[in-house]
């Protein structure tokens, strides 16, 4: 288990890398679109330090936060963005894809509640090579009331597989909000007794909750006890979206959630701990430089070889589909 | 009377994108069966911002926000077309069709059928389709020819703003269900905007420009590309004639035939990868009815079959340009 | 309301629709696929008496029941089954897809799960034109494990529709037991709560109980009270399809069952009631006759026209997709 | 040694059913990571029966059944595939395809590619597909050309038992995914059972049979159709030379195009229907590469573009047949 201060400095780091891609998107250096996770730092960095590097993370087009606590690099992931050759998926897949196949985190996936199966059938997989491997499938509140999310659920539970459903609860899908387009309060933990699974709403802008309550599932599902749904409410800080100033959210929700701020919390328990601002003050400035000089770098990386359009098709690298 | 000028600026320009709220809503406003649905087309106008102003004007009784579940939206949307409705329904990008793709592909355009014509479903899926705008593979495709393998469905793709407003009123006046490819690339593009009442019938193609060396069939995106190409083409004493086809189904071939008539040479632009694109039936027809017409080879000028990356410059070695259209027709005329 | 010994014949007539089915079947005069309904006349028949003419009806494939209870004669369904012009979908659907548009039976179909949406867009079409017929989706227990039933409920719910959702839980899909793919016990009731939505379990083979539950939730959903979930417990007297022995299925499940046919069950009610015996043995042999009758004229009409082929693509009757 | 009744008589004959479960079986033997899913197909064995034997062999950690959640099927292969199995996993019908394409479409074949290479995804979804057998609109369909719209899924369609062992072994072993189109119609067909260890590349086609006039080309059902055809016209003096193609993608138009080389006219007999059929493809390919070799328009023999019917006489309408292949190659060949 990781220090507070060791992931204070981590959501320090996603939270920069954040702002650092609103910044360049905002100066045309960055196309097509993001969805940032500022706000969600604690759910990402909460969880992945309650999993083992052997366990796999699923997540969404809204997915920095877990490519970068998984152990993706701001530069690689800024690179990508910036549609640099450098970039974590050579450019090919943007920020709706971050993929850091080598710490498990097997993708971001841009289709509502579609990882959601992918995640069940890792869990399935590791199951049957007889690991004790757990998977985990993150996605927002606008993804219970797909189709997928009622397909993996129920799959999962009667295999009693281990998988952990973990809904980042922002109260918003874009710009509707969740309540106005479901039917049950807690859009995610309410359904699980329609699939006999336990589940958990928790404060997903505590990252010590979030890391306990993922701790818990886990070793539920180590010992084969099954899937989990954990519900962690949180707020996202930016709009859903490239430049959505987010004018559908009340100033006062806002101005609450901001005092709800994961890094906030954090730094609140710090100090209580006894940990002397100086610290903290430090890790704040190493976060900062890391994500500069990742910009630095992203910035002055060799654009993406249009070459590559035509590779990784194919399992032998080709695009060739016939003769 | 002779003062072109004036004349010319008394037409009204408007986007692509004003064009499909304004075509919905010219169609609300005649007729009170038609109603909306879709996730955030209401109080949030759309993602695309295709919907503005209809919340505005028609209430929450006629537009509808949904969850993210686009079986329902589209499975929905087809009970309420049976029952008396003319539902409109938004699917926000259309690889997201993928997620309700049963209804578009089993129920929808066969139900007429299977019940011997007891049940008809005049309803318009409406979705934002097509690359160039960096979305990456998920958010960028060109899915028209999903709905073509379909007999039952019709499928509209414009390409201008006038002609989203026409066709819209003939897709939602249809007994016969439609689905509405808006392209995203075109959203921000320009041109006259349709005059009242203005009705485009489907399964008309536009010959819209006229020329008789190479013919450039063409669709919605593309459709700007060959008219480029065919400027470009003209510097160089080449004279292409370009076709909108507008419609998938019904697929004005006759327009084709002739077209090629004259030209003898025939090139197709389309934004989907060659396996399995549209371009392919339009060619096999050209190679059948019209074989003594083709002084050479028929060329499709497709995407590649690669999934959509993200980078411009990949995107861009990936689909259609105008001049790898130019250069193709190039070659042909020179064949 | 009916009296029972009406619904009686009703489900008699059924019963014997079912039987002819499967023999014209063995005997090599209906071709394809048949799912029989034996066994399910009581949740067809007394739904159909708790509902109004206006109302909306969508069934599956396994849907001969539901369009007869809702006024297809055994004639036109089985001329149907037989590839006969007579069909009532002019021979286009077959057994799969019979339909019943203007007696508002709008349509079985064969992709489970796939009209329940349809179902909610027919309520939500009600409600916008301010009528207050309610429409009902019946689907087996199997359905309730796909997205579609999700999205559905999950829909009908937020939009409070006048929908009714009936599963006709006869405890296989298939050849597979319920219980050994769903997570739950009552694959839908126990998914209501889900929804927020209201549900009850009820003997599906009694057609007084159906009717009663069916007759209650339309009431509540045409005061406005949304949607409900209904679930009948049935068994099919048939295999799956065709020729399925459905040797999957315990002896002493069977027999239990067969014991509680509904049609059994209607009976012991009568003569509780004092109906004489002679009245019911009249009625059965009514059945009978109008079933032999509809299969002598089934036999006689004439084939299917192949022309047919080609039409009710389109609205103006055509199949011309180009010029 | 030149007793050859004898050696004739020593080949086995199979069915296409049970070499569907024969070529599943000798993967499963053969590599402990390979694992079915799919609903009833394991003490049940199928509803078509084609996964007979499994179950009993393997056991229920091998052979999995399913909610029906087709969904849930391919998502969980596709993640099981990621991680270390090579899931094989049954859609019943191909029409069901409908009600997971989002992976089929937008997940699986551009998994790869989007993460620049870092994931693969070696799966097989396995189907029955086609018609013919009087199950109507929803449960009849040829659907390959849903899938080849899209670029990073191979596809296979084979016609005889020995095909359907040797590409299913080719189908499991590959790291690409491949949608396995196994055809209902050809169930009960028999021929020579395949040896031990055959496999049969995915992407050549086979020159199933010999001819100068005339070629064509044929997929899955339609070759024995060609085959009876061109059986037929041989009385009559037409030489015809039967392809069959066994996989849409990889795609082998070297053997189309020299076989076109040879006969100067090509038919392409499809079962599924006209518009968006994978035989555009192939027929625009050919009108473009083999423009010079041609002496004759290109025919496509499709099924009519309408939902497919419920009785035999209407279906029969519809799908092509013996008689309707003789008949457009007669007339070509006369051309
Ligand atoms: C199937 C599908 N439908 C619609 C969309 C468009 N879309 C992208 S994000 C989004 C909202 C998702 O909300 P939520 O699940 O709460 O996640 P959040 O963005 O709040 O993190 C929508 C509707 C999509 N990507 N996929
Ligand atoms: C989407 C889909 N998947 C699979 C099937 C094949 N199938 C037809 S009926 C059936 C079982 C359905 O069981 P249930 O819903 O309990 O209805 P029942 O047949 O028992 O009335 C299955 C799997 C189908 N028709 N549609
Ligand atoms: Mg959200
Ligand atoms: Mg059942």
């Amino acid at each position: 288990m990781t220090d507070l201060i060791d992931l204070y400095e981590r959501m320090a780091i996603i939270r920069r890398t954040e702002k650092a891609a609103q910044d360049l998107f905002l100066a045309g250096l960055i196309k097509g679109t993001t969805h940032l996770a500022a706000g969600h730092e604690a759910v990402a960095v909460g969880a992945n330090d309650a999993l083992r590097a052997d366990d796999y993370v699923f997540a969404t087009y809204r997915g920095h936060h877990h490519a970068i606590a998984r152990g993706a690099t701001p530069e690689e992931c800024l690179a990508e963005l910036m549609s640099k050759a450098t970039g974590i998926c050579k450019a090919k897949g943007g920020s709706m894809h971050l993929t850091k196949a080598d710490a498990n985190m097997l993708g971001s996936y841009a289709i509502v509640g579609s990882h959601l199966p992918m995640a069940v059938g890792a869990a399935w997989s590791a199951t049957l090579r007889g690991t004790d491997q757990v998977a985990v499938a993150f996605f927002g509140d606008g993804a219970t009331n797909i189709g997928a999310f009622h397909e993996a659920l129920n799959l999962a539970a009667v295999w009693r597989l281990p998988v952990l459903f973990v809904c980042e609860n922002n109260l918003y899908m874009e710009y509707t909000p969740i309540g106005s387009v479901t039917a049950v309060a807690n859009p995610a933990a309410d359904r699980a007794p329609a699939y006999g699974l336990p589940a958990e709403v928790i404060d997903g802008n505590d990252v010590l909750v979030v890391r306990d309550a993922v701790a818990r599932a886990a070793q539920r599902a180590r010992d084969g006890g099954g899937p989990t749904v954990l519900e962690a409410r949180t707020y996202r800080h930016y709009g859903h979206s490239r430049t959505d100033p987010a004018k559908y959210r009340p100033e006062d929700e806002v101005r609450q959630w901001l005092e709800r701020d994961p890094l906030t919390l954090a730094r609140a328990k710090l100090l209580e701990q006894g940990v002397p601002e100086e610290e903290i003050a430090e890790r704040d400035a190493h976060a900062e430089r890391v994500v500069a000089a990742a910009v630095d770098a992203a910035k002055s990386a060799p654009d993406a070889d249009p070459r590559e359009a035509f590779t990784d098709v194919w399992a032998d690298g080709s695009a060739t589909w016939r003769t | 009377m002779a003062d072109m000028t004036a004349n010319r600026e008394s037409v009204t320009v408007t986007t692509y994108r004003e064009s499909v709220a304004e075509g919905i809503a010219r169609e609300m406003r005649r007729d009170p069966t038609v109603v909306c649905l879709g996730e955030d087309i209401g109080a949030a106008e759309g993602v695309f911002k295709t919907t503005v102003g209809l919340f505005k004007e028609f209430g929450p009784r006629r537009v509808w926000d949904t969850p993210i579940s686009e079986q329902a939206i589209v499975g929905a949307a087809m009970g309420a077309a049976m029952t008396g409705l003319r539902p409109v329904a938004e699917i926000m990008f259309s690889d997201f069709l993928a997620c309700c793709w049963d209804y578009l592909a089993n129920e929808i355009p066969k139900v007429r059928y299977m019940t011997g014509g007891q049940l008809s479903v005049p309803l318009v899926v409406r979705t934002a389709n097509g690359g160039g705008l960096g979305f990456g593979a998920q958010h960028s495709q060109a899915v028209e020819n999903w709905a073509f393998t379909v007999p039952g469905l019709k499928v509209v793709a414009p390409s201008t703003p006038a002609d989203v407003v026409g066709l819209m009123a003939s897709a939602i006046r249809s007994d016969d269900p439609v689905v509405f490819f808006e392209h995203k690339g075109l959203f921000a593009s320009k041109g006259p905007a349709a005059p009242p009442d203005h009705v485009v019938p489907l399964g008309e193609a536009a010959v819209v420009r006229s020329g008789t060396d190479v013919t450039l069939v063409a669709l919605a995106s593309t459709v700007p590309v060959a008219l480029a190409a065919a400027e470009a083409l003209a510097a160089e004493g080449v004279s292409v004639e370009v076709i909108d086809l507008r419609c998938l189904v019904p697929l004005d071939m006759r327009t084709v035939l002739e077209s090629v008539q004259r030209t003898s040479r025939l090139v197709i632009v389309e934004e989907n990868p060659y396996q399995g694109g549209w371009g392919g039936t339009v060619a096999s027809i050209v190679a059948d009815e019209g074989f003594e017409l083709l002084d050479a080879p028929i060329r499709r000028v497709a995407a590649a079959c690669v999934p959509l990356p993200f980078a411009d410059a990949l995107e861009d070695q990936v689909i259609p340009t105008v001049s790898t259209v130019t250069e193709a027709v190039r070659r042909l005329a020179a064949y």
